[in-house]
């Protein structure tokens, strides 16, 4: 057993839950999508968020083991499984990040763990601090490139391919993972920042926020 | 009023649609297609504007981004309000108001006119620099009046009603100019496949080839333009952007292109079909492997006297407007040259219908197939000779032509007066070199085409007009073979496309001339201007050169020469060649002429996009802020976060929604925390996850204190020094398991701290088994703090809360209104204290859980405010406020949290034995206990140990935090004070703004509970 | 010396200003001067001219390799100010500041120092603290100032956004009424005049290549223009310090770095006070010709290229037009950066070196304008004397071995 | 604005991801306590400040959070290579790879003329 920690920080208690964009829907609203929206944006809360870190190598065979899908080992590269519910991301060198359905994060810790054993690595649950929002829509695109600073083009970022990179004056993920949808991984706490800069940006392709 | 001067067919204008515009409040007609200065023209309006200095009326000169004069201020309503507008590259639209921006009572009888006519010979270049010095008193009274004439437009005094966005662009290939090269530099780059934007400033697409006189493959120019537009608008691989100015070439080819998205169609952006609104104006921030510049060339006037007067315009703007706008702006042309070029200015004259009294032309013996041309039409072509003179007053009404030698600078011949309207001139053609020039690179003289050709750096391609090619075939040529070149290079191969036939034309070389000679010397001669934004004159560059002022940058800043808002497109060349012949150096020896970015002025909206307002910087929100602000929360900003500073209340007894001040409600939160129990929303401590077998070494080497004895479920209070020993970041870390910490930090440090472990273990100690991943927002962090925190926490919790089983800086888990939580049994307060971890999604259930078992106990929220009371009554330090970047660990009198002997030389040690860390009399923490207990001092205080020694006083230290504390009912602060740890008990003072004095006595840091009992019980 | 004045502008508009004489020589160089100052901007100007008539050592070379003037006394804000935290340099900044204050009439020239005042604001509490803590010392040191809230700051600025609508509310400012602004390329040229006319040589593109140095002390330098004699030499070359002291062997605790500043097209007057926020980063003027002089941050890597990072002005900008809401519809002109010489701790190197007779005044990172006549002043008094000053005393090199450091980033901040 | 080409990202980001800090190579002394104040003082405050080649930190901040080495001209602000932690510089002031550029930096006529400079 790893001499760290763990500690399933959710519970299956009916116990009211708030994402990060709570505030941001009361504050700001959610306009609905209509006819003429070229982009809409839906938050998908409550996902299982890890950190892995640790050696490309040794990580490999565990995630393999546990989740049945290879870990990317090239710069920006992002995986998913054959349902598509769960992804990993190459963040760095030594760190990826696991994405799964609410509830699983925990399971998938303790097998983690197991499996690595005694090798040098951590795996940090982040999920009460992060939300993803996917983007859809013609003007996703150009949306896009109102705000992040990274090229979008889809010859320099194909379907597969995930960054850390700067949003307006935030961070945010931003991956692609399929031809019609992009997805933010954003940090709680500069949500409601990156929200209303969407809201804002997207006033011109009536955005729509699905809910 | 009538278009007297439009002509009655051609040009690229909507003749079936009328505009309606008003200038200096008379309204005129114009057509889609105009610009406001084809439109002006038009109407015969010859005054646009005063001069800047001398208050000259002065007129049209150009037809793009080079005009020196048609500065106006646009816009109908105060918000809307545009300073500055270039008249020649603001599109006309239906309803569009501009009026000239100086001229008093009006531009055309203006009374500072005067003071310029007769005071013009007291305002040589720099004569401020000699007068007004007198008596000293009284400069900032004339300067008062000097201000009065400052400025062209003037600041709207509403906010702006539009909004700006920007679009980070990437490309391949970026083609900077529509014109002949740049199309054909685009379009070969295009087929190539590469990513390609082409950016073009003007209304539309085509450049020269939309006014030329030229035929490609047999047809008229500006087919093939429209050809070749088509072309690569079909392109997926292409972006095209009119009315889009590149502005500033930064470095690894980074270029600003500042498109104006609706300027075009009114001076508010319009809202979009859906009622969306609009970007008025965009900024492209483009990131481009290759850049060709296809920015072409300006056309050079001639310097001569009167060259200012309405009606002198430059030749080649001449054909723009006849063959591009329909407008011919005079009855009577005279033209004056150096070379063939511009004599197609008096051919499109000609052929639209109006006199061309003379081509007077430089050279002796010009020979080219236009002259020929000219020649056959009947046109009178006077040769060796200039215009030396234009006269009139509010237009031109004649001009003096001589015969001169160019080399002796000297009028040879009679002067011969030939009564005209309009004096057009063209001294040769000057690149457009400013983007390279931006990128650091110096241009070079080029003796053969008589001006700058750009410096390039590694990827940037000068094509065509921008590179001193003139002939429309080589000007199409370069931009095929550089398109092909800028797109191999971003390993596209090209094969180009068939260069339509140019026709085939003889031209004669040009000579040299800059300014015209006259038959008075140029001191004394009338104004020859150089620049006419800034009133520059060639005297006024001989003068300077008289003084001293040999390079040119001294010319230029003792002239104010080329720092008007055309940025000397037109001056600069000619004012280097004056100065060159006053010093008898060649140009090049002269200096070279660097610009900056911008090309032409960006808006500030433009440049801000939605950075402003709401979006200025992010503001950061804890999982709680719904909570706060439906509490009546007032906010403090710390570092990018939103914190509650305190909370107030309706006053209970006035009942007229009065709300409690912010001493009443910090008085009011402090009793219910040291009486009963307050809660605070800490979430935005930072909190950094550290795993590994190395963890703790690690923890030993940035902390000051000692790490290597933490029990798991124990916390530390650990303090952060710089290698220069001064604090730098504290906050409490615990061992959650042997190889497993969590760290916290200050609200403002987490990002910085969260860098600076990364940077010695990536860059220092790499061997160690380390990671650290931010959990600030992962995490929720609410303290209860009060003698009833633990009943009231025992409430919901299934943790063991006994106070020997759960002690004093002990952390456990378990759950907390049915969420697992992670506790830490710790104090900022001294009270008994509990901060309660959760998963930030659970936040809010748990805060109002909370809550609703807390009301019995007077569960009382607070904010910032009380809990800096709370912790100064404690002495507890707060990092940025207590310290400044100057204090140690010692100065804060926390030996008890250094690790003298711990093995390894943790960061900041060595600096701790440094001279100036150990010499005696540094400033150290201490208390202050005002002698008056109703006495709050103010935070910032100096303190004196002397207040009725004279200024400069020696002052001792300073006041860092200062507060009422209700529990004591007294003031106290804390400050720092030279060699304090040895002066408690001494008497101070604080002698403040109002003249009074404090005294308060030196005492201990801590003020309430000092044994610390509270927070264990 | 030509003198200037209103009379002498009418007499020689009369003869149609063929008479005037030249502002300065240019002389060819001697052998051998008593000083050498290495550098022509407005610090090695100002030192040379205070040599001269303040210490009557007139046998004095200004050897510059450019154009005079050309440098950062070109290319900044023009901000002059004196409300620094720590008593060494206030003390330094407010013994020039008085220098300003009859500077025109003691170079017959107008540098046209314009005393409009300076707001440096507070947008949070801990600004504010900063702020009473700096006007605190600053009165107790005999320098103007005081603490205004918002209505105070309005009542200065109407059209400053003092609302609390605001990204970051203002919630006050240190105001000091003394400060304001100067003409910078009048204060070049005056100081070359005066010291010119008191016979010292300014040696414009000549280019220090070496120095001589034997038995640890300086004999002269070496330039573009052959060799110079002195025993005296003082480096007064900001961002290029670092090069200077590399020829002498010597290393210093200077990075050189970008700092741009912009002006908008000239607009008519809005603006009659400078207005200065650390916390979002930005500060404004406006010129007697109309133009919004704006100065971004200083860039965060090394630098000689007398260019920028874009962002910094986008940032710069966006602070501005928060701050004032109005000038989104002005538009900007031009932008430039300068090379500033930083040290670790914001304050300035006034200096003996390990090499006997050569010191260095450098270091002045964004502070530099404003300090002209007082460097100068204070510099030629050292070199004079061969001892630091009274006031340059704190400002030696051996404060980094030591660890005295003057730390004022914070009344440094983004402005100086 | 420079584009800087992240050896750890392998491919070139946006400036406005990097954070520079300073200059590159510079060690803790092993034995601090051995050390004079001068050295330490050397240490803490002393750079190179090139007019030329330069070697420096920086750390994709908002990227992959790596510190990683360039190699820069600070006149031209050309970036001559990119290189992890704990790698050499292949490009130097005196590396014969190194063109006119360079030479700026070197100085070798200006160093040669020193006399009795102090190393």
């Amino acid at each position: 057993m790893s001499k760290a920690a763990v500690f399933d920080t959710r519970t299956d208690a009916a116990i009211a839950v708030e994402s990060p964009l709570a505030y941001s829907y009361r504050r700001s609203g959610a306009p609905t999508p209509g006819p003429h929206s070229q982009v809409t944006i839906r938050e998908r809360a409550f996902l299982g968020h890890l950190i892995l870190r640790g050696g490309a190598i040794v990580l490999d065979e565990a995630v393999r083991e546990v989740l049945g899908m290879n870990l990317p080992g090239k710069p920006q590269g992002l995986v998913h499984d054959a349902s598509g519910e769960r992804s990993i991301q190459w963040l760095s060198p030594d760190e990826w990040l696991l994405i799964v359905p609410g509830g699983e994060e925990f399971d998938f810790e303790n097998r983690l763990r197991e499996a690595l054993g005694d090798a040098r690595f951590a795996i940090v649950n982040v999920g009460g601090g992060q939300t993803l929002l996917e983007l859809e829509g013609p003007k996703a695109r150009e949306l896009l490139m109102k705000s992040v600073v990274y090229d979008v083009h889809p010859d320099h970022f194909p379907v597969g391919k995930g960054v850390t990179t700067v949003f307006a004056k935030a961070t945010a993920i931003l991956r692609r993972p399929s031809d019609t949808r992009w997805e933010l991984v954003l940090r709680r706490s500069f949500a409601d920042y990156c929200y209303r800069w969407l809201l804002d940006a997207g006033e011109e392709y009536a955005i729509g926020v699905v809910r | 009023m009538s278009q007297i001067h439009r002509t009655a067919r051609g040009g690229r204008i909507d003749r079936n649609r009328q505009l309606t515009f008003t200038f200096n409040g008379k309204r005129y007609q114009g057509h889609p297609g105009d610009t406001l200065a084809s439109a002006l023209l038009a109407n015969g309006v010859a005054i646009v504007n005063r001069s800047f200095k001398y208050s000259r009326p002065r007129g049209i000169v150009a037809a793009g981004a080079e005009e020196p004069n048609a500065v106006v201020q646009l816009g109908a309503s105060e918000a809307a309000q545009v300073p500055n507008v270039r008249a020649t590259q603001q599109a006309l639209y239906d309803g569009l108001v501009a009026r000239s921006t100086n001229g008093w009572p009006n531009v055309k009888r203006d009374l500072m006119g005067l003071v310029g006519k007769l005071g013009g010979a007291f305002m040589p270049p720099g004569f401020y620099y000699k007068t007004f010095m007198a008596p000293a008193s009284l400069w900032m009274t004339y300067e008062k009046y000097i201000r009065k004439s400052a400025g062209l437009g003037r600041s709207p005094t509403e906010a702006d009603p539009d909004i700006y966005d920007h679009l980070h662009q990437h490309c391949e290939v970026l083609v900077i100019g529509a014109g002949p090269a740049g199309l054909a530099a685009a379009l070969a780059a295009a087929r190539s496949g590469a990513r390609v934007i082409l950016c073009d400033e003007q209304e539309e697409m085509g450049g020269s080839l939309l006014d030329s006189r030229e035929t490609l493959a047999g047809e008229p120019a500006e087919a093939w333009a429209t050809q070749v537009i088509e072309e690569l608008k079909g392109l997926a691989n292409v972006t095209l952007l009119p009315r889009t100015t590149a502005n500033g070439y930064h470095d690894h080819h980074f270029v600003t292109l500042h498109e104006r998205c609706t300027e075009h169609l009114a001076d508010t952006a319009p809202r979009t079909a859906n009622g969306a609104r609009q970007s008025r104006a965009r900024l492209h921030r483009v990131r481009a492997g290759q850049v060709v510049l296809a920015t072409g060339a300006h056309e050079r006037p001639l310097v001569y006297a009167g060259n200012d007067v309405p009606g002198n315009l430059l030749a080649g703007a001449v054909s723009t407007y006849i063959r591009r706008y329909g407008v011919v702006p005079g009855q009577q042309l005279v033209l004056s040259v150096n070379n063939d070029y511009a004599y197609r200015a008096a051919l499109d004259w000609h052929e639209a219908g109006r006199e061309v009294v003379a081509i007077v032309d430089a050279r002796p013996a010009p020979e080219g197939d236009w002259v020929t041309e000219a020649k056959a039409k009947g046109i009178r072509v006077i040769t060796g000779s200039a215009v030396i003179e234009a006269k009139g007053a509010g237009r031109v009404s004649a001009a003096r032509v001589a015969a001169i030698d160019i080399d002796g600078f000297r009028v040879t011949g009679r002067v011969e007066e030939l009564a005209c309207d309009t004096v057009a001139s063209s001294g040769g053609y000057s690149p457009v070199i400013h983007l390279a020039s931006h990128t650091g690179a110096r241009p070079t003289w080029n003796d053969e085409i008589l001006g700058f050709v750009p410096g390039l750096v590694k990827g940037v391609h000068a094509a065509g007009g921008a590179n001193g090619l003139y002939a429309l075939g080589e000007v199409l040529a370069s931009g095929l073979e550089i398109g092909v070149r800028a797109a191999a290079a971003t390993g596209h191969p090209s094969s180009g496309f068939e260069l339509p036939s140019a026709e085939v034309r003889r031209d004669g070389p040009q000579v040299a001339l800059f300014q015209v000679p006259h038959e008075k010397p140029t001191l004394r001669a009338p104004k020859q201007f150089v620049d006419q934004q800034n009133d520059v004159t060639a005297a006024g560059i001989e003068l300077a050169t008289r003084e001293g002022f040999e390079s040119i940058e001294h010319v230029k800043r003792y002239t104010a020469m080329g720092f008007g808002t055309d940025q000397g497109k037109l001056g600069n060349i000619n004012g280097m060649a004056i100065a060159a012949r006053c010093l008898k150096r060649s140009i090049p020896e002269v200096g070279t002429t660097v610009f900056r970015p911008n090309y032409t002025p960006v808006t500030f909206g433009a440049i801000v996009g939605r950075h402003c307002g709401e979006l200025f910087d992010p503001e950061r929100y804890t999982a709680l802020q719904q909570w706060h602000v439906e509490h009546g929360a007032a906010f403090e900003d710390v570092g990018q976060w939103k914190r509650p500073w305190y909370y107030p209340q309706a006053r209970a007894q006035s009942g007229n929604g009065q709300r409690e001040t912010l001493h009443e409600a910090v008085a009011r939160e402090c009793r219910a925390v040291r009486e009963t129990v307050g809660i605070l929303d800490a979430s935005t401590l930072g909190k950094i996850d550290i795993q590994g077998a190395d963890a703790r070494e690690f923890l030993g080497r940035i902390y000051t204190n000692k790490w290597q004895k933490l029990d798991v479920g124990k916390c530390r209070y650990g303090l952060m020094c710089k290698d220069d020993g001064m604090v730098t970041d504290d906050g409490v870390t615990a061992c959650l398991a042997d190889n497993h910490f969590l760290m916290t930090t200050t609200t403002g440090g987490a990002a910085a701290i969260l860098e600076w472990l990364e940077l010695w273990h990536q860059t220092e100690w790499p061997e160690l088994d380390v990671t650290f991943t931010s959990v600030t927002d992962h995490w929720a962090t609410m303290t209860i703090t009060g003698p009833e925190a633990r009943k009231l926490l025992a409430e919901i919790t299934d943790i063991d809360l006994d106070r020997d089983r759960f002690k004093f800086m002990e952390w456990r888990q378990g759950k907390v209104a049915g969420v697992p939580a992670r506790v830490f049994r710790i104090s900022f307060t001294g009270e008994l204290t509990y901060e309660i971890n959760v998963q930030a999604n659970y936040a809010r259930h748990v805060w109002e859980t909370l809550f609703r078992h807390g009301e019995k106990y007077g569960l009382t929220p607070y904010g910032t405010e009380t809990m800096h009371v709370l912790r100064a009554e404690k002495g507890f330090i707060i990092v940025g406020q207590d310290t400044d970047g100057s204090v140690t660990p010692e100065d804060l009198g926390m030996q008890w949290c250094v690790g003298y002997d711990k093995p390894f030389p943790w960061i900041g040690k060595r600096a701790l034995s440094r001279p100036d860390t150990r010499r005696e009399g540094r400033k150290q923490l201490v208390g202050l206990r005002p002698r008056d207990p109703k006495v709050v001092l103010e935070e910032g205080a100096q303190i004196v140990l002397d207040p009725t020694h004279a200024i400069p006083m020696p002052m001792v230290g300073h006041v860092t935090s200062s507060y009422y504390s209700p529990t004591l009912d007294a003031g106290f602060a804390l400050a720092v004070v030279k060699g304090g740890h040895h002066k408690l008990g001494a008497t101070v003072y604080l002698p403040m703004a109002d003249g009074t004095t404090h005294e308060a006595e030196i005492v201990s840091t801590i003020f309430y509970d000092p044994k610390g009992e509270r927070q264990h019980v | 010396m030509q003198r200037y004045s209103g009379f002498g502008l009418v007499k020689h508009a009369l003869s149609h200003h063929e008479n005037w004489q030249r502002q300065w020589r240019n002389p060819t160089p001697k052998q051998q001067y008593d000083v050498v100052i290495v550098g022509g901007g407005g610090h090695g100007l100002a030192t040379a001219y205070y040599l001269a008539k303040v210490h009557g050592i007139t046998n004095v070379a200004v050897i510059e390799k450019g154009w005079l003037g050309g440098g950062n006394t070109a290319r900044n804000t023009t901000i002059v100010r004196s409300n620094y935290l720590w008593d060494e340099a206030a003390a330094l900044y407010e013994h020039s500041m008085k220098l300003w204050e009859g500077l025109s009439q003691d170079l017959n020239y107008n540098v046209m120092f314009s005393q409009r005042g300076v707001l440096n604001l507070g947008h949070t509490l801990q600004d504010m603290r900063d702020i009473q803590r700096r006007v605190n010392a600053n009165r107790l040191n005999g320098i103007d100032g005081e603490v205004l809230d918002a209505a105070g700051v309005q009542e200065i600025v109407p059209i400053l956004d003092c609302s609390k609508r605001a990204r970051y509310p203002v919630l006050g400012a240190s105001w000091q009424p003394r400060a304001g602004v100067a003409r910078h390329d009048a204060v070049a040229w005056g100081y070359a005049r005066g010291a010119d006319a008191l016979g010292v040589d300014i040696l414009q593109q000549t280019e220090v290549t070496g120095f001589k140095i034997r038995d640890g002390r300086v004999l002269g330098v070496h330039t573009n223009r052959g060799d110079i004699e002195a025993r005296t030499v003082g480096c007064v070359a900001a961002g290029n310090s670092g090069v200077l002291a590399r020829m002498a062997g010597i290393k210093l605790p200077i990075e050189s770095h970008p700092l741009q500043a912009l002006v908008s097209e000239p607009i008519k007057p809005v603006l009659d006070t400078v207005v200065m926020s650390n916390h979002v980063h930005g500060y404004i003027s406006q010129s007697d010709k109309g133009d919004l002089v704006i100065g971004a941050g200083i860039d965060g890597y090394n630098g000689y290229g007398q260019r920028g990072s874009y962002p910094t002005v986008e940032h710069t900008l966006q602070a501005i037009v928060e701050m004032f809401p109005i000038f989104s519809r002005v538009r900007m002109n031009r932008q430039w950066g300068g090379i500033v010489d930083t040290c670790p701790d914001a304050c300035p190197i006034l200096s003996a070196t390990p090499v006997k007779g050569l010191f260095f005044n450098c270091g002045w990172g964004t502070g530099g304008f404003k300090a002209t006549p007082g460097s100068g002043h204070v510099f030629a008094a050292t070199l004079a004397k061969g001892e630091a000053h009274p006031l340059a005393a704190s400002f030696s090199i051996d404060r980094f071995h030591s660890g005295a450091l003057i730390d004022e980033h914070g009344a440094a901040g983004v402005a100086h | 604005m420079l584009h800087i080409y992240c050896p750890y990202c392998e491919e070139l980001r946006e400036e406005e991801e990097f954070h520079p800090k300073g200059q590159a190579h510079i060690a803790r002394p092993a034995d601090p306590d051995a050390c004079s104040d001068d050295e330490w003082g050397d240490y803490l405050f002393f750079r190179d400040n090139p007019r030329g080649i330069h070697h420096e930190l920086w750390v994709h901040a908002v990227g992959c959070r790596k510190f990683f080495n360039v190699t820069r001209h600070t006149v031209t602000y050309e970036i001559l290579e990119t290189y992890k932690m704990g790698e050499q510089p292949s490009v130097t002031a005196t590396s014969p790879a190194d063109d006119a550029a360079a030479r700026v930096a070197a100085e070798p006529s200006e160093a040669s003329r020193q006399e009795g400079a102090r190393a």
